[in-house]
């Protein structure tokens, strides 16, 4: 209980420290717009792609849908605080899109989650598609054009703090109860069903909290950059989210840490290059995925308790 | 008759193929028995509906276990697992990525009641389950003798282990009826040894019904109270050891038509 | 009634498009099990290779054709050899990232070398309309027809008849059982992805040539409609891609026609997720041993 | 059981409680107000599609910016205040997304430390660079924006930093339905769409909405579409005498040829996005007759338009081919950016925003530009009529 406790504290020191160190950059001016801006887009990608590392890494369950899902969240968030310019009304908005994206996530995966490997990717990747076509030609979310001029509600301690609790949630619930009966489902479903395990349940339970994040994410896209329309929901959203898990290592949240914010850096320094830019990114991607096929850090994942007890081992070798 | 597992008339059909035909068994309480038949002969099958991995085409599975009678036709696996029905396979199938503490916790995952709310925010009584689960995996290892490997993958342990696992893996369910797929493939005699020991130990401690699958007569004979015999997906016979090592039609099936 | 004749036709040939570029793709996931994002792209390559042998070799349409399917091929060939052959013992999805990184390459990496305007691919074959009782249809549009069908029934005789073909079947089975019966793997992964590519070359100038217009992002949506195609008949069935392909055609046709044009793309993605949730392999994706 | 619900509620206010305190903490926050310049140029900044969806587009924007660049450093740069400064372009791709058009615009006014930005293309890519370019200072003028609403302010006020070259899509769609009634005299029309934009929804929008005979049909195609027979075919059957198309060269070129190839032959209008020579090519030459489209770019104006004609010959020698009218307005944003540093006599980013919202009678390749209280250019409209792919005709629509 009491070590428990003492890890909990490490991780929530960190948390805190990392928020100050950031409020103090800003301060001192190392931190302009421009990569508070990067900053902020990594924060968004994390957000977005620990909910599909559950999905995908944890659960075993191959969804190109995430988009959709941040869809929600966004619409959600950009139409409710047109008329409920407060925080209230953004924190409501967050709370509307993720209870839309659950009921979306329902409609989705009772049906698909059936499907297995490549042809649940396609239902997902339709489903996602066909959010998007609505979305597109409704009148309430502006159609095309989308919307525009949304209050900023959303700005960096915000998203700060979304990404630290939407990321404990995940976590949380890797280390559980529910977190071993969906990891069970990726490693085999019918011995995950010979031992008691609803395997339906489980794998759903994964893609609607996977969903429920993404919807966060969405909501603070919309009101951080205040701009939002349908193409920002398209399939290739759902791709580059997919591409950050696969760097950062399937099944490794603290990989997706690092792929997040190593592509959000190399995305902004090659802003430099102009039009070579997607180029260089390409052949960055083939070029990390021959050298490093099962992402930057595989399955590893950095924790406090084990550098804990490599100390105490040590020290125990040393007496 | 009052038996803990009663089989009537189990049909299995794949397409136009009869692979299990009108089958009647029974298992009572804490008994040990044996299921044998050549290569083909429908025993996986048979308990591949038994577990309900796959639906039965006809016939009735009830089960009159500690917490009432249950129709286990038509339901899916879980529920059966649930209801007291665990196994092995005859091809092991570990969560091979996973810690063996973790295999355990798994098994156990039906039966504990540690909430959503309070893991995800890491409630005291999250910590209180998940206390309690570990200790009690960590018993089952100890009986089993595993505890040293807890912390290794699943698919780093060497074979014999591999099997022991996911015997303790099955157990941690706390099944009434535990299912056995050939336990013994694949195992030197010293470890077949080993393995008629473990499953006296386990039915006797656990006061639980073993059914197994097994192609090794000696263990069989050794160990069983009674035995099944299947061939072609029907029952051939059924008896005490003594009695099916003089069946004619036994041999027969077992030494071929021809001769 | 002309009009739904003249609809059925519109489908046909928006189906026999799709059709084309699903055989590749089916080809290449019968034998690696890898949704080869890049289909898309070879597609376009060969329709690059088309305007630019005619514009300025001033190439005739069938050496056109040829040369683009051999560049089709050439540009398969070196993918897998330098993307896919490295990951072909890791996770799928590391490999469909590469692939969708390759597909990013080809796309970007054209449009920074050529620019990403559209272009008018040049005219060679003459568009001539035939009106059969007031339904038009054009001799490309048959052309494109022909060309699909009889390129199904040539890789059908290939997979069924040819010794190749049989490797092909073995590997995209067992590849470890096929290697220990004395099979080149590496040579029949990369003889498919040649023969895929191949069609998607093929593809890239009849299109190129059927719509007039082409440029460096043009294999994206067209790749994504016929992977949805190919799954749509059981990806890794040829009978399945064709069938698949035709259906969408017709599919978003008649959406069209009905006056769903918005939504055309939405429907055909529902129809999907229904046909899957019937058949949870696609339409052939049953019949486990036509897979290659 | 009840309870223990209690329970979990009162530990999960608990946890936002302390969330909300956090961020209720004064927090830093990132600040700049207007760049200056000091040196011997004058840095404009250029956030531009260069890759993605609308690359095409933006390349030819891209295009006529350079050239504009060059012209004036050829001629020895801007006058500011009586020194003549050089422009030196900071070109960035905003890969057609939204997020990275935030991105590059916070780099350009922070980092790269512009005067002002020509771009983005399209009005999503626009709107998101607005937040960051409005806390720097720094305005923006878009070659291509075409949101009625992409000027202005949620509460209708002006965006200060935020203008554009080109029309909005109401006057733009506006003008086609006079045109259809007065000069077609088109009673029964179909719209069909560009549904992957603002663009081509807006002006749907807007020409329904002053369109005065009937809408006998409305469909929408998008973006990367190839096969436009079906709905065509629809069209066909319901007696149109026009149809109304908004969209790009590229998808309406195909949609003039087919359209003609399925025999239907009523006139065929659009928008400015048509108004490029590739769309004959992609059409081909026979397909491109009875075709129109609203452009502020057309052949009369541009013969008693000195500054059309030197840009046009100019671009032509550079790039070996006809300007469309993307390039046209991204040059005349440059010189739009020129002409307020010279009435301002200060390449200040803030200055450079008030004499951009002050100009009148600028001498632009698309016409006598006047910006209005909205930040939108007041300039003629024309209508060109192609036959047999080349302009025959164009007509003046007051």
């Amino acid at each position: 209980m009491k070590t428990n406790f003492k890890y909990n504290i490490i991780w929530f020191i960190i948390m805190v420290a990392g928020f100050y160190l950031m409020n103090t950059l800003i301060l001192v001016g190392v931190i302009n717009t421009f990569i508070e801006n990067m900053l902020v887009t990594i924060g968004i990608n994390i957000i977005l792609a620990t909910g599909l590392n559950l999905i995908i890494g944890f659960a075993g369950q191959f969804s190109l849908g995430h988009a959709g899902f941040m869809a929600i969240g966004a619409y959600a968030t950009a139409i409710i605080t047109q008329t409920a310019t407060t925080p209230v009304g953004f924190y409501l908005s967050v709370f509307a899109g993720i209870v839309v994206s659950i009921i979306a996530a329902l409609i989705v995966g009772i049906p698909t989650l059936r499907l297995r490997g490549d042809y649940l990717a396609i239902a997902t990747m339709g489903a996602a598609e066909i959010i998007r076509i609505i979305i597109n030609n409704m009148k309430i979310t502006g159609g095309a054009a989308g919307i525009f001029n949304i209050p900023q509600l959303a700005s960096w301690p915000t998203v700060y703090i979304m990404v630290c609790v939407t990321t404990i949630i995940i976590v949380n619930f890797i280390h559980s109860r529910g977190g071993r009966a969906v990891t069970s489902v990726r490693e085999d479903e019918i011995a995950a069903e010979a031992m008691g395990i609803n395997i339906f349940k489980w794998k759903l339970a994964a893609f609607v909290l996977g969903a429920a994040t993404a919807a966060v994410a969405g909501s603070l896209h919309a009101s951080f950059l205040q701009t939002i329309s349908p193409n920002d929901f398209g399939i290739m959203e759902s791709i580059s989210i997919l591409i950050i898990v696969v760097l950062g290592g399937v099944g490794s949240i603290t990989g997706t840490f690092v792929a997040a914010i190593v592509l959000g850096v190399l995305d902004t320094v090659l802003q430099d290059f102009g039009a070579l830019r997607m180029v260089i990114y390409a052949v960055a991607l083939v070029l990390i995925m021959i050298f490093k096929p099962s992402g930057i850090l595989g399955t590893w994942e950095f924790s406090i308790k084990r550098i804990f007890n490599r100390f105490k081992r040590k020290e125990r070798v040393e007496q | 008759m009052t038996s803990l597992l009663q089989v009537d008339n189990l049909v299995k059909n794949f397409g136009g193929l009869t692979a299990v035909s009108n089958v009647s068994m029974h298992l009572d309480n804490n008994e040990l028995v044996a299921l044998i038949g050549p290569n083909g002969a429908g025993k996986t099958t048979l308990f591949n509906l038994l577990t309900g991995v796959i639906p039965v085409s006809s016939g009735s599975i009830v089960l009159k276990g500690d917490d009432g009678t249950f129709a286990l036709n038509g339901k899916p696996a879980y529920r059966i697992a649930k209801l007291g029905l665990s196994r092995t396979f005859q091809n092991i199938r570990l969560f091979k990525n996973l810690s063996v503490l973790d295999n355990v916790l798994i098994a156990m995952t039906s039966r504990s009641k540690e909430g959503f709310i309070a893991s995800i925010f890491r409630l005291p009584s999250y910590y209180k389950t998940e206390k309690q689960l570990v200790e009690e995996a960590t018993k089952l290892l100890t009986i089993f003798e595993l505890e040293d490997d807890m912390d290794v993958l699943a698919k780093n342990l060497p074979y014999g282990t591999q099997r022991r696992l996911e015997i303790v893996r099955a157990l941690a369910t706390k099944p009434q009826i535990l299912f056995l797929d050939e336990p013994a493939a694949g195992m030197n005699p010293e470890e077949t040894a080993n393995l008629t020991q473990l499953i006296l130990k386990v039915q006797h401690r656990f006061h639980i019904t073993v059914l197994l699958i097994e192609h090794d007569m000696s263990l069989v004979m050794n160990l069983a109270e009674r035995i099944y015999v299947l061939d072609h997906g029907s029952l051939l016979a059924e008896g005490t050891p003594d009695e099916i090592k003089a069946n004619h039609k036994v041999i027969k099936a077992y030494l071929g038509e021809g001769e | 009634m002309q009009t739904v004749f003249q609809q059925i036709i519109n489908g046909l040939s928006l189906g026999s498009i799709y059709a084309l570029l699903a055989l590749g793709y089916t080809m290449v996931y019968g034998i690696i099990k890898l949704i080869n994002f890049a289909h898309g792209d070879i597609y376009m390559l060969g329709a690059f290779w088309g305007y630019y042998v005619i514009n300025v070799w001033h190439f005739n349409f069938i050496s056109a054709l040829l040369s683009a399917m051999l560049v089709g091929a050439a540009s398969g060939v070196i993918i897998e050899y330098f993307a896919y052959r490295p990951l072909r013992h890791s996770p799928r999805i590391t490999a469909l990232i590469t692939a969708i990184g390759v597909s990013f390459f080809l796309e970007n990496g054209m449009s920074y070398l050529f620019s990403s305007n559209t272009r008018d691919f040049p005219q060679i074959i003459k568009q001539v309309n035939y009106n059969l009782g007031g339904v038009l249809i054009s001799n490309i549009q048959i052309l494109i027809l022909v060309t699909a069908c009889i390129l199904m029934v040539l890789l059908q005789l290939i997979i069924k008849k040819t010794k190749m073909g049989r490797a092909m079947r073995a590997v995209s089975v067992d590849p470890d059982a096929a290697e220990l019966v004395g099979i080149n793997i590496n040579w029949t992964i990369s003889f498919t992805f040649a023969l895929g590519s191949a069609l998607a070359g093929a593809a890239g100038v009849l299109i190129g040539l059927y719509y007039n217009s082409i440029d460096p992002l043009m294999g994206m949506t067209p790749g994504i409609k016929a992977f949805v195609a190919a799954v749509l008949g059981g990806i890794g069935s040829v009978p399945g891609a064709s069938v698949g392909g035709f259906l969408i055609g017709i599919l978003e046709t008649f959406f069209q026609s009905i006056g769903l044009s918005a939504y055309k793309d939405a429907v055909v993605y529902f129809v999907l997720i229904v046909i899957l949730l019937i058949m949870p392999a696609g339409i052939f994706g049953k019949n486990t041993k036509e897979k290659v | 059981m009840k309870k223990s619900a209690i329970k979990k509620v009162v530990s999960f206010a608990a946890i936002v409680m302390t969330a909300g305190i956090f961020a209720g903490c004064s927090t830093a926050k990132t600040q700049t107000k207007g760049n200056t310049q000091t040196g011997n140029t004058v840095k404009i900044g250029v956030n531009m599609e260069l890759s993605g969806a609308a690359a095409g587009y933006g390349n030819s924007q891209k295009q006529g910016i350079q050239l504009a660049a060059q012209q004036i450093n050829k001629n020895g740069g801007i006058n500011v205040n009586g020194k003549k400064k050089k422009i030196k372009l900071i070109i960035r791709d905003n890969k057609t997304s939204t997020t990275t058009s935030a991105s590059v615009a916070a780099q350009l006014t922070n980092n790269d430390k512009v005067s002002a930005i020509v771009g983005p293309a399209t009005t999503n890519a626009g709107t998101a660079e607005i937040p960051n370019i409005t806390k720097a200072a720094v305005p923006s003028v878009s070659p291509s924006a075409t949101d009625p609403n992409y000027t202005k302010q949620k509460n209708g006020k002006v965006q200060p930093y935020v203008f554009r070259a080109c029309y909005q899509n109401n006057f733009q769609g506006g003008t086609a339905a006079k045109f259809m009634t007065n000069n077609l005299k088109a009673k029964r029309v179909a719209v069909y769409a560009d549904n992957s934009s603002d663009y081509g929804t807006g002006l749907a929008k807007a020409f329904k909405k002053s369109f005065k005979g009937t809408i006998v049909d409305s469909q929408y195609f998008s973006e990367g579409d190839k096969d436009f027979n079906a709905v065509l075919t629809s069209f066909k059957s319901k007696k149109i005498d026009a149809i109304y198309v908004p969209g790009y060269y590229t998808e309406v070129g195909l949609i003039v040829k087919q359209a003609r190839q399925n025999g239907i032959n009523v006139p065929i209008v659009g928008s400015d996005g048509m108004a490029d020579p590739k769309l004959a090519q992609i059409a081909g030459d026979k397909n491109a007759s009875k075709v129109y489209y609203t452009t502020p770019f057309s052949d009369d104006v541009a013969k008693s338009n000195p500054t059309a004609v030197k840009f046009m010959n100019e671009y032509k020698a550079k790039y070996h081919a006809d300007a469309p009218t993307f390039s046209a307005l991204a040059y005349d944003s440059v010189y739009m950016i020129k002409s307020a540093i010279e009435s301002e006599k200060s390449a200040d980013s803030v200055k450079i925003a008030q004499g951009l919202a002050k100009i009148k009678n600028f001498d632009g390749v698309t016409g006598k530009i006047t910006i209005n209280k909205n930040h939108d250019p007041e300039k003629p409209i024309a209508i060109e009529q192609l036959t047999n792919g080349k302009v025959s005709n164009s007509f003046n629509i007051k």
